[in-house]
């Protein structure tokens, strides 16, 4: 077994993968930049070190100093996580050239894979439905409109080195062409440091519907059943659920087979994930993620296997140990994505400390977090402060309990997408499983969501009765632990003890 | 909850601003509360570990439970000055004044003398890089035409225009660096459509 | 369904019942002594009511005024928990009798099974093993001596109202015998108000396997398979597993069945466990729990089934919608109680605040709590602040994973029993399944655990850098909360940047 | 971790008390720490959120990250009077003292002054309610007798002499609660087995 791995990330994920490592008595051995130094991942790991400024450029996605670290620290392997340079394939290279373990596939499938044009050929050979669409990088705001004709508006712009809907651009109408191309450009220089842009017809109502995959170094590939994750803003994902709602048992085993398929044309090894449209009763391959995705516990939930636990016995070179038949399916998983954004308010992103923090426990709840207390919500990363993920015997239970997880949810300091993930749990079409990536938009009332009068009394009372406590100065502002204002019940309750002097 | 009515025990009137509306409150002695003429048990108590009047950290909110009527509300509160509470309730945050009625009547009139009809000027609501303004000073936008282009954690954030005006004053350029509040367009009177 | 719920309990199992309630959409009414005031059960409740002072004579078992908050808040229904008046038959008598629901068994059931003697008789009849002793309480410690030397030293003295270790002795020499009478009788009466003693053999290494058995009042009765308890301290539990880790597949069938036969014999309605003592391939009935157990997530993470929610769905009349042979027993779970006590000084009870806080998360962790920053732990109640799960596909996983969680789980400002349980995660008898109801005085080591050199190293350095960090007047105890004082290799890493002044 | 040299940061010295166990200690300026002549880079960061100097919780530890040559460790810490430090790691709660060396030196001559062979009083190890005191005053005692008997918790805690002695003063009587750390009981010398 590998004995020892350097955590290329930082975040929910760094942490998640350091807790698998840990379970398999692998050494964990952490990075972080100047403002992550006392981030928890930086905390739960048994090293870490330093390796530059904010910006991602200059630490987590500097290549060289990484390996520096990994050398000086005797780590055996390396395992990115997701975003960053999990999908790099000359990283992966150059951890292999640096002798050691990439815990993730080959470069070479990485590559093929990561260019999305060159992909899209290879899953055609395969026998993988595609979108239509332009197999070649655009080179210019004009050629983008004149293929965007010949395909059939609406058609979106992607980036080639892409994913995460970063460089992404919806494009309805001609006149709009040019300018979303050079957005979708600018987006995908900024992230990914690869402009190409290609082009593809866009379904209108498509469900995202993703295949879970698992490879070993001695040709077995399995899938792990689907995840749903329409539920998207921005083209980013909010919540994700497995199995599918929408899935009968026929097109669950074809979608399966042909991600399978899909992973045997490019001889995939470790976890991966092949993403689908479906629109319907037909599917189209999307793209391949050769990394672990954010929304992995699910399908770990209904499963019950641990992926970054497979992920490090794979790279060991250990064979996979179930076959396809042996794998279950139980339950219903969902997860909702927390980020530290204001949904009330366009998305917009937000920042703060972390103050209170109050996790969500009992039954079928888990939390894969990347905050505590005083962790500081900057810009410089992606906005993901944790992902709360809840399982139940079917749909509608796991529905429940996530509801009743996300009121126990407690991030005091910095606004995040709580309060609209629990509007959505309680939202008809959703808790009849009838959704698009288009359900944001179908439901502008969401966004709109007055408070309620009952909390909106409450409020009232606790603002006087904090200035009310605070008192005129205001110089100790302090409130009795016990309870104060003495409520009249309390009062009712006293006056059937022994009488009292002041007893009513 | 019930109508309020005479009493034996006077309290203290606040005039609580939230959510854009104005209530008229009265926190009295004997463990109950009047929200604009209803009377309500409440008791409200810290939840976090206690600290000294000195040692209240100011940065972040400290838990409240609130009972009010018996039904439970967790809260968290943070104190700001002249009567300005910023509460976070269900995952939301919200701002409150408090103050008492004879304030709150000097704010009122002090506020009717400076009324106009002009658009407030476009702030930055978040921190971010400016990517790209395409409009220009002197220029007539629509509600809904987009003013600036701004990076936050690497997603383009189009800033556009809430009603029809003109924009007078651009205060932000392409490569800027801007703070959460930083004023960025300024306008003219609206056009009469 | 039942439509509210007054839960007549505090703590962690205050708290799970909300939790399983509000899933089913039952309006939650909690109740708090004046200390509890801002308790996190008080805080998560739907509702809550003061019911008197800290003394629980006067609040949590004052049923008189328990029934008259339920009057008052219109509940519909009351959850005992565990604990306080969860077995006491005039407790559900008298829910009953105000016209409410009580989400647990009948009082005839109750009283059966809570009157220790005259369980033994009614197991005798239906055919389940008992260990040999009297059915009769004892009248005085020199009775207890007579009987003892009958039944055969060493012996054991049991409350016949009790439950969790309360008013228990073992004698082993006949002149202990009248002293230990007492003891076990002052115990029984502060703990149940009944110091009834009776008077059992003793087993010298017992395993103590219980089986979990849910009923309903149509006359179906299914096991849940069976949880291990052995690891105890002073009696009472502190590390409980599902399955065990002896039994095969034909005891597990005989214990489940004895377990059945034992519930049919008292009409048994709602969750409920029967607890054994094993030995050399023999098992005898020890008790009935008519209650939820502290233990009880460890049976819910192995099978799916959610006990709160079926206590619920019993309670409204629902039929059991599970037969025995459609009930799963899937991997391993481990439960570890987190107490606050000082394992290496005498599990000396531990008071205190709660400040820092960290829950452990990630796949396969379960934290069922009672605590939150700020809340104060005194001598008023129960030393158990919370409940750490793991589940893994075997036993050596879940023992992997519990140990990575312990090494999580933060709880400031209190002592707690976490470091001894992370030692005993470590110890190869446990993780052998070599354990015994002695376990922990046969392993006397664990509790003389040296600090080790490199957290003694951590802990030397850690007081010098506060210490010069709050510098000679002590006035302004700061750290900067960038990396300080800098790391040299944080300054090694700055050199290969471009050059600047300062740079080296 | 390596053999301490010669070096041009000179740093500050302390004599850091913990576990029965003294330790010599340097910090440096150059981000390093000697601690009994071994040198090992070390960084020390807070966790929790920020507090200014005036608003420091002082009833409850806060988070601190270490980094001792890379290796990671979560403590909490709490300051006392003096030099004294509380500090948790790994679950477990351990007290330091930290002086300078010469304040070191004058601490261990005045304690050498007072030394005597009595046997400790017995104090209350946490609070709780007398149940029992099965000794009298003037009884000699054996090692594991029980002195006292005290219910906390719902359990009771039978406390036990450390070693053989003879009982001089009792400070508590059946029905007293007392407090963590109260004065139980007191020995005259311990009688020569």
């Amino acid at each position: 077994m590998i004995e020892s791995v350097l955590v290329a990330n930082r975040g929910e994920i760094a942490l998640r993968v350091i807790r698998g490592a840990r379970e398999l008595g692998i050494r964990t051995i952490a990075v972080f930049s100047e403002p992550d130094r006392g981030a928890p991942h930086v905390v739960h790991a048994d090293e870490a070190y330093p390796i530059g400024p904010a910006r991602a450029a200059d630490s987590y996605l500097n290549i060289g100093r990484l390996l520096e670290v990994a050398r000086r620290a005797g780590a055996q392997s390396v395992h990115p996580g997701y975003g960053f340079l999990a999908e790099r394939a000359d990283f992966a290279a150059a951890v292999s050239g640096a002798g050691l373990v990439f815990v993730g596939p080959a470069p070479k499938t990485i590559r093929a894979m990561g260019n999305k044009t060159e992909a899209r050929r290879r899953m055609e050979a395969a026998g993988v439905p595609v979108v239509p669409g332009t197999s070649e990088p655009l080179a210019s705001g004009r050629e983008a409109r004149g293929v965007a004709e010949a395909v059939g508006f609406p058609v979106v712009l992607k980036a080639a080195a892409g994913g995460g809907g970063k460089g992404m651009r919806v494009v309805r109408e001609p006149g709009d062409a040019a300018g979303a191309f050079g957005a979708a450009m600018r987006e995908a220089e900024a992230a990914f440091g690869d402009g190409r842009i290609y082009i593809e017809r866009f379904l209108e109502r498509p469900r995202h519907i993703e295949v879970q995959l698992l490879g070993d170094a001695h040709g077995n590939v399995v899938h792990l059943f689907e995840r749903e994750c329409s539920i998207q803003r921005r083209h980013q994902k909010l919540i994700e659920e497995a199995p599918s709602a929408l899935l009968g048992e026929e097109e669950r085993r074809n979608m399966g087979e042909a991600a399978v398929r899909a992973a045997r044309a490019v001889d995939y090894v470790g976890a991966g994930t092949v993403e689908f449209l479906y629109q319907d009763g037909e599917f189209f391959f999307l793209e391949m993620n050769t990394r672990l995705q954010v929304e992995h516990p699910v399908t770990e939930m209904v499963t019950g296997i641990d992926l970054v636990e497979w992920q490090f016995r794979v790279a060991a070179g250990e064979e996979l140990a179930m076959r396809q038949h042996e794998i279950p399916l139980e339950g219903h998983a969902i997860e909702c994505r927390i980020t530290s954004e204001s949904p009330f308010d366009g998305f917009l992103p937000a920042t703060g400390v972390v103050g209170e923090l109050e996790i969500p426990g009992g039954p079928g709840v888990r939390w894969d977090g990347g905050i505590a207390r005083g962790t500081e919500i900057g810009l410089h990363y992606d906005p993901l402060l944790g992902k709360l993920i809840a399982h139940g015997t079917d749909r509608e239970t796991a529905i429940r309990r996530m509801r009743r997880a996300l009121r126990e949810l407690g991030i005091g300091g910095v606004s995040t997408s709580t309060p609209l993930l629990s509007l959505i749990m309680e939202e008809p079409d959703f808790r009849a499983g009838r959704i698009s990536t288009r359900y944001l938009e179908e439901h502008p009332d969401l966004f709109h969501a007055e408070v309620p009068p009952s909390a909106r009394r409450a409020l009232v009372a606790a603002a006087a009765l904090l200035e009310h406590s605070a008192g005129s100065g205001r110089a100790s502002p302090r409130i009795r632990r016990t309870a104060a204002p003495l409520s009249a019940w309390t009062r009712a309750a006293a006056a059937t003890d022994p009488p009292r002097p002041n007893g009513r | 909850m019930t109508r309020s009515n005479a009493t034996s025990h006077p309290g203290t009137r606040y005039v609580v601003s939230l959510l854009g509306e104005r209530h008229d409150v009265e926190v009295r002695s004997d463990g109950t509360i009047v929200i604009d003429g209803f009377r309500l048990h409440a008791s409200l108590a810290p939840t976090g570990p206690p600290h000294t009047a000195a040692s209240r950290p100011p940065l972040s909110g400290e838990g409240y439970s609130l009972l009010l009527d018996g039904t439970s509300f967790a809260l968290r509160a943070r104190g700001g000055h002249g009567g300005e509470w910023r509460l976070e309730l269900d995952g939301r945050a919200v701002e409150a004044e408090v103050l008492d009625p004879r304030a709150h009547r000097m704010r009122q009139l002090s506020a009717k003398a400076g009324t106009g009809a002009k658009l407030a000027p476009l702030k930055a609501p978040m921190p971010g890089l400016v990517v790209q303004v395409p409009v220009e000073e002197g220029q007539v936008v629509e509600a809904g035409d987009t003013l600036l282009i701004v990076e936050a954690m690497k997603m383009e954030n189009e800033l556009s225009a809430p009603a029809a005006a003109t924009v007078s004053r651009l205060r932000a350029a392409p490569g800027d660096a801007v703070e959460k509040g930083q004023l960025l367009v300024e306008f003219a009177e609206a056009e009469e459509a």
